[in-house]
């Protein structure tokens, strides 16, 4: 990666260069694991659980019904906000993002709005539209639309005055300058809004479970709690941080096609 | 000062359509609590030493979770940023842990701490510790490789490397990282008091939602978003400074 | 264009900026007239209204006084039979779009088939020399090859006339050379009538049938003058004709005459109210 | 420019703090609080702990050499592991918390009790239902959507109970969670069909015409406890002293409590801790405050919630229950 320390600049035998990659990738987390297991067999802690214990709750509490029942839909709860989020959130930062006084005149508001803490959100959304998943969506978008509009508006906002001239004098519709111009041109700043919206989302989908439901993931974590199953609670921990993982994961994706031209121009400009 | 008049227009207009929503009959006043009603029953409140009490108790675990936070951010960034090797084997876990939703950890933390400031220490630290940390990890590695080879050629040692290259360079990046956790430790300092009901602002939401009483409960709500806001205020022109200082002080090296 | 109509009529053209400090003249008062099939340098000093002009001939911008005329109609708004040709190719090509993206983007809206729009985009590609990088994106190619992907670009789109702004004027000697010289062939082969804005005395005689002088605040057409070299031109001979060297020493009097301020025989020129030089960005260097 | 905010700010929240006032500042105490040994008590922030304040305003913890601290908890879940490791010293709370922990061997012993239901007349629970349902009886809850504010509790437990002694199909009735303050709204969007809720909410909403099907607590257990007083095994092992005074000091408050003529100050009390609107905390009906545990009937209560597969296991009610 850095000039400094590339002695060895002959070419290895691939594979010692495939295992050390292996070997980089999963030595901390098995010797992380290892130490828990070990350490899990002396303590003496009631609320810790060793990794055998864990994965067996695991298995028993999350795969069969309880994945149909708590699992899905929450995370289709959370999809559903994320994808309204994304549409309502670009949609009306394009809108604000290309005209000058509503973006003037919105401003403050915006940033006030995305200063509350989303869960503060909960009790309101309670009141407004009663204890129903239709509140738990719009729970996640209310706290996840800010970041991607904010965003938008910027990264529309920021949009080059030659790159707009040209599609000007090109006379390209309104259409293909929507389409082929600024979304494209704010991608880069929408796809920073979605990243932080997504972790926000998860918050949001945990909490308003916590609080507002009889079934849900974040629910049945704090049920676990309250019956001092441990096991099961930690089990649900563990489900949580795979989701999150997960999603990391295919954003990272669905980024890196999205915003290859970025990625690749900044590799350019950087050489 | 067109900005300021039409932003002062927003907020003027959003406070007359708060007003007017419950004044035609659109939502039930008990839902959606007239404007004048929260903005008065707030200026009663701010009067009150016992709201002042709870955002300091608020603001207290924010900040000592925000430290706490930050230290060991900087710490183990700088050390892991700084040798490769911790680098690569640190990567895989640093994935993995850094997705985990920090409030799945409030049962967990409830467990261990029930109801002492701790528990909720635990989650603030967690979430805005990533946020740091990873900042940290991202201006340790921008430092420019030619100016790390001159440090080596001239023989300075490690800690004046870490002194006079290190720092200055991640210096920006770690004030954007500490923006973002500031956000972050706030949004968990509240969420921890109104799920765990360890004493603060977010008790006090909990409370109200749970007394029915909409107008305090709009109260806090607006009054969470301002400390919010002030927080964002703070940390962006601490950010915007640390910027400047840095592109001075590179402007002043060229001119030397 | 058979009738012998100008294609192109500018007629006391005036451009005011509106700024906060009161009122900037970019253009004062400019009249000119353009055949078509020609090819036209506008030179002139630095800052002196030379893109102002150019937005208003290419409808981006609307005069404050005066009139611009198409082919007997005036512009109003950025018109098919135009297509620009901006200075800053990295900013006015789409770097999410791959070559035969940007090429073919402003064909989108023509009512042209499919076939024929991948025919017109290879057709333009090659005529730049860069069929074989259509599938690449802008940033992955240099900056003259980017030049030229702008110019496929304006040539695609068919106009009747092509605008260009100081197109070389960020790429390097060698690569500006080759640049100057596909401007000169895609004129000679294909009879596109150009308007090239330039602030290089050398380039705008290489290049020009004719080249328009501009003056300095209030901007107006200091010489409007005939460049009667050969139509083949190449960069060694042509420079080195002695016909060459007088015109390009006549130009370089003229500008610098242009800089020294309003003539004094200018009947049009009016006062104008005292304010910074109004200054394009893309004037500016 | 800066600068002006900033001063007009601090001169705007100087102006406002002048003249505040104070609403969680208590009363001085009288009496010397040197020797007092400080106890940390985890308790509901509901009407029903109006006894404990009352109590300790009444000074009757003070002359045990107590200086009580009440700890609001969201609920058990929160009030026992502070209570195991050692943040606060006793818990009020519903007896399904302590059963759970003692299936977890999580050493919490119960030591008293604190309140209980009412054996005869209006209940302090009650499962309400809009007239238009057309329930009126608690078999026709099967089938339907009933609110409890905490599944797997007593609620839901002993609606079962009165569904099947009602010759209904406990198995049918659909539970869901729906905090108490939730449900008015609930039950009149048509969300759930039902909803077990207490006082105040009783009261409202019979007001608003809605109907009690059932007082569920008096139809299976009558007088059922409420709330029970709980604490450690280790800290009670470790400073007997300590509980017994503070039994002693419970056992004390809970009879005052319970006297008529002191009802004017658990109200009082009520006002001063709960932002309840004055009238209602005016007519709350509060439960029988009273020390003495009805063992019996938590074992009838863990009995049914074993058959309703609430419980998987039993509690030792030996090691659990040591009544002070």
């Amino acid at each position: 990666m850095t000039a400094v320390g590339t002695g060895r600049a002959r070419p290895r035998d691939l594979g010692v260069q495939v295992a050390e990659n292996v070997l980089f990738a999963v030595g901390l987390p098995v010797l992380a694991v290892g130490l828990w297991a070990v350490w899990s067999t002396r303590s003496t802690n009631r609320f810790l659980v060793g990794p055998r214990t864990l994965l067996d709750a695991f298995r028993q509490t999350w795969i069969g019904p309880a994945f149909a029942d708590d699992v899905l839909p929450s995370v289709y709860r959370l999809l559903i906000g994320l994808f309204t989020s994304i549409l309502l959130g670009v949609a009306a930062g394009v809108v604000i993002g290309r005209f000058r006084p509503l973006r003037e005149i919105l401003e403050p508001l915006l940033e006030f709005f995305r200063a509350i803490p989303p869960p503060v959100l909960i009790p309101v959304a309670m009141l407004l539209l009663g204890i129903t998943d239709t509140m738990k969506v719009v729970v996640i978008v209310s706290g996840a639309i800010w970041p991607i509009l904010l965003n938008t508006i910027e990264g529309v906002r920021a949009t080059d005055s030659v790159m707009l001239e040209t599609a000007y004098s090109f006379r390209i519709s309104r259409w293909d300058r929507l389409w082929r111009l600024i979304l494209p041109a704010a991608s880069p700043r929408i796809m920073t809004g979605v990243r932080q919206a997504l972790s926000v989302a998860l918050i949001l989908m945990v909490i308003s479970e916590m609080f507002a439901s009889s079934a849900g993931l974040g629910y049945r974590i704090a049920y676990f709690q309250r019956n001092y199953l441990i096991a099961e609670m930690w089990s649900g921990i563990l489900l949580l941080g795979l989701i999150g993982v997960v999603l990391a994961v295919v954003f990272g994706v669905v980024e890196r096609r999205v915003l290859r031209w970025y990625h690749g121009m900044k590799e350019v400009t950087r050489a | 000062m067109r900005k300021i008049l039409l932003g002062a227009a927003g907020l003027l207009g959003f406070l007359v359509v708060w007003q007017l929503i419950p004044t035609l009959g659109l939502v039930d006043p008990h839902y959606l609590p007239y404007a004048t009603d929260v903005f008065g029953r707030l200026a009663e409140e701010v009067r009150d030493l016992a709201f002042w009490r709870r955002v300091r108790l608020t603001m207290t675990s924010w900040a000592i979770g925000l430290t706490v936070a930050t230290l060991a951010a900087v710490a183990l960034g700088t050390v892991i940023g700084m040798v490769p090797f911790l680098r690569r084997a640190t990567h895989t876990t640093v994935e993995f842990l850094r997705p985990v939703p920090s409030v799945a950890l409030i049962p967990l933390a409830v467990l261990m701490f029930g109801l002492q400031m701790r528990a909720a220490l635990v989650i603030i630290v967690y979430a805005a510790f990533w946020q740091v940390f990873v900042q940290v990890i991202y201006g340790v590695a921008d430092v420019d490789t030619v100016a790390r080879d001159t440090a080596r050629s001239f023989g300075l040692t490690r800690a004046e490397r870490l002194r006079y290259l290190v720092l200055p360079t991640a210096l920006p990046y770690l004030m954007t990282g500490l923006r973002l956790g500031a956000a972050v430790a706030l949004i968990l300092a509240v969420t921890a008091e109104m799920v765990i009901g360890n004493p603060g602002l977010g008790r006090m939401i909990e409370l109200s939602r749970s007394a029915g009483d909409a107008v305090g409960l709009y109260g806090l709500v607006v009054v969470t978003g301002m400390l919010g806001l002030l927080v964002n205020v703070v940390f962006r022109f601490v950010e915007r400074r640390s910027l400047a200082w840095h592109q001075s002080v590179l402007a002043d090296e060229a001119t030397r | 264009m058979p009738d012998g109509r100008p294609l192109l009529r500018v007629e006391h053209l005036r451009k005011v900026y509106a700024s906060g400090r009161g009122e900037v003249e970019a253009i004062g008062d400019i009249s000119f007239t353009m055949d078509p099939g020609e090819l036209l340098c506008v030179v002139g000093p630095s800052g002196c209204g030379k893109t102002t002009l150019l937005k208003c001939l290419a409808g981006l911008l609307r005069p404050t006084s005066g009139l611009v005329e198409m082919e007997g109609s005036p512009v109003t708004g950025p018109s098919p039979a135009m297509a620009v040709v901006f200075q800053e190719y990295g900013r006015s090509l789409y770097p999410w779009l791959t070559v035969r993206g940007n090429v073919e983007l402003p064909l989108r809206h023509k009512k042209l088939s499919r076939a024929e729009r991948g025919r017109l985009v290879d057709d333009a590609l090659d005529a730049v020399g860069l069929l074989q990088s259509a599938r690449s994106h802008p940033w992955q190619l240099s900056g003259g090859m980017q030049q030229r992907v702008a110019i496929a670009r304006a040539v695609a789109y068919q106009p009747d006339v092509l605008i260009m702004d100081e197109p070389f004027a960020a790429v390097d000697a060698q690569t500006r050379a080759d640049l100057e010289d596909l401007v000169r062939e895609l004129h000679l082969t294909r009879g596109i009538s150009t308007v090239f804005v330039t602030h290089d005395i050398d380039e705008s005689v290489y290049l020009g049938q004719r080249v328009l002088v501009l003056s300095n605040s209030p901007t107006r057409v200091q010489e409007d003058l005939a460049i009667d070299l050969p139509p083949e031109r190449d960069q060694l001979t042509t420079r080195a004709l002695p016909r060459f060297t007088e015109l390009r020493t006549r130009v370089y009097e003229q500008i610098q005459r242009a800089k020294r301020g309003p003539v004094p025989s200018s009947v049009d020129a009016r006062p104008v109210r005292p304010g910074p030089q109004a200054r394009d960005r893309t004037d500016g260097h | 420019m800066k600068k002006a905010t900033a001063l007009a700010v601090l001169t705007a929240v100087a102006i406002a703090l002048t003249g505040c006032t104070d609403s969680d500042a208590t009363d001085p105490s009288p009496g010397t609080s040197g020797d007092l040994r400080k106890v940390r008590v985890a308790a509901l922030p509901i009407s029903e702990t109006a006894a404990l304040w009352g109590g300790i305003k009444a000074g009757i913890f003070r002359e045990q050499g107590l200086d009580v601290e009440v700890v609001p908890a969201q609920g058990g879940a929160q009030a026992i592991p502070a209570l195991l490791n050692g943040d606060i010293d006793f818990a009020i709370g519903q007896p399904f918390g302590p059963f759970r922990a003692d299936l977890q061997n999580l050493g919490v012993v119960i030591i008293g009790n604190y309140a209980s239901s009412y054996a005869d007349g209006d209940d302090i629970n009650a499962v309400v239902t809009s007239a238009k349902s057309g329930i009126t009886r608690p078999a026709q809850l099967a089938g339907r959507k009933v609110s409890v504010n905490s599944l797997g509790a007593a609620g839901d437990v002993t609606i079962m109970a009165a569904v099947e002694k009602d010759g209904g199909d406990p198995a049918k009735v659909k539970f869901v969670e729906v905090a108490f303050p939730d449900a008015p709204a609930q039950l009149a969007a048509g969300n759930i069909d039902a909803a077990w809720v207490t006082e105040p909410f009783i009261t409202q909403l019979r007001k608003r015409g809605d109907v009690l099907v059932v007082a569920p607590y008096q139809a299976t257990v009558p007088g059922l406890t409420t709330l029970t007083t709980i604490t450690s095994s280790k800290l009670k092992d470790s400073n007997a002293s300590l509980v017994a005074d503070f039994s002693a000091a419970m056992k004390k408050t809970l009879t005052w409590a319970k006297d008529p003529a002191n009802e004017k100050d658990l109200r009082q009390a009520i006002k001063d801790n709960l932002t309840l609107p004055e009238a209602v905390a005016d007519s709350v009906r509060l439960p029988a405050f009273g020390w003495e545990l009805d063992r019996a009937g938590l074992e009838q209560l863990a009995t049914l919630a074993q058959k309703y597969r609430v419980l998987d296991r039993r509690p030792d009610f030996d090691r659990l229950i040591q009544q002070q």
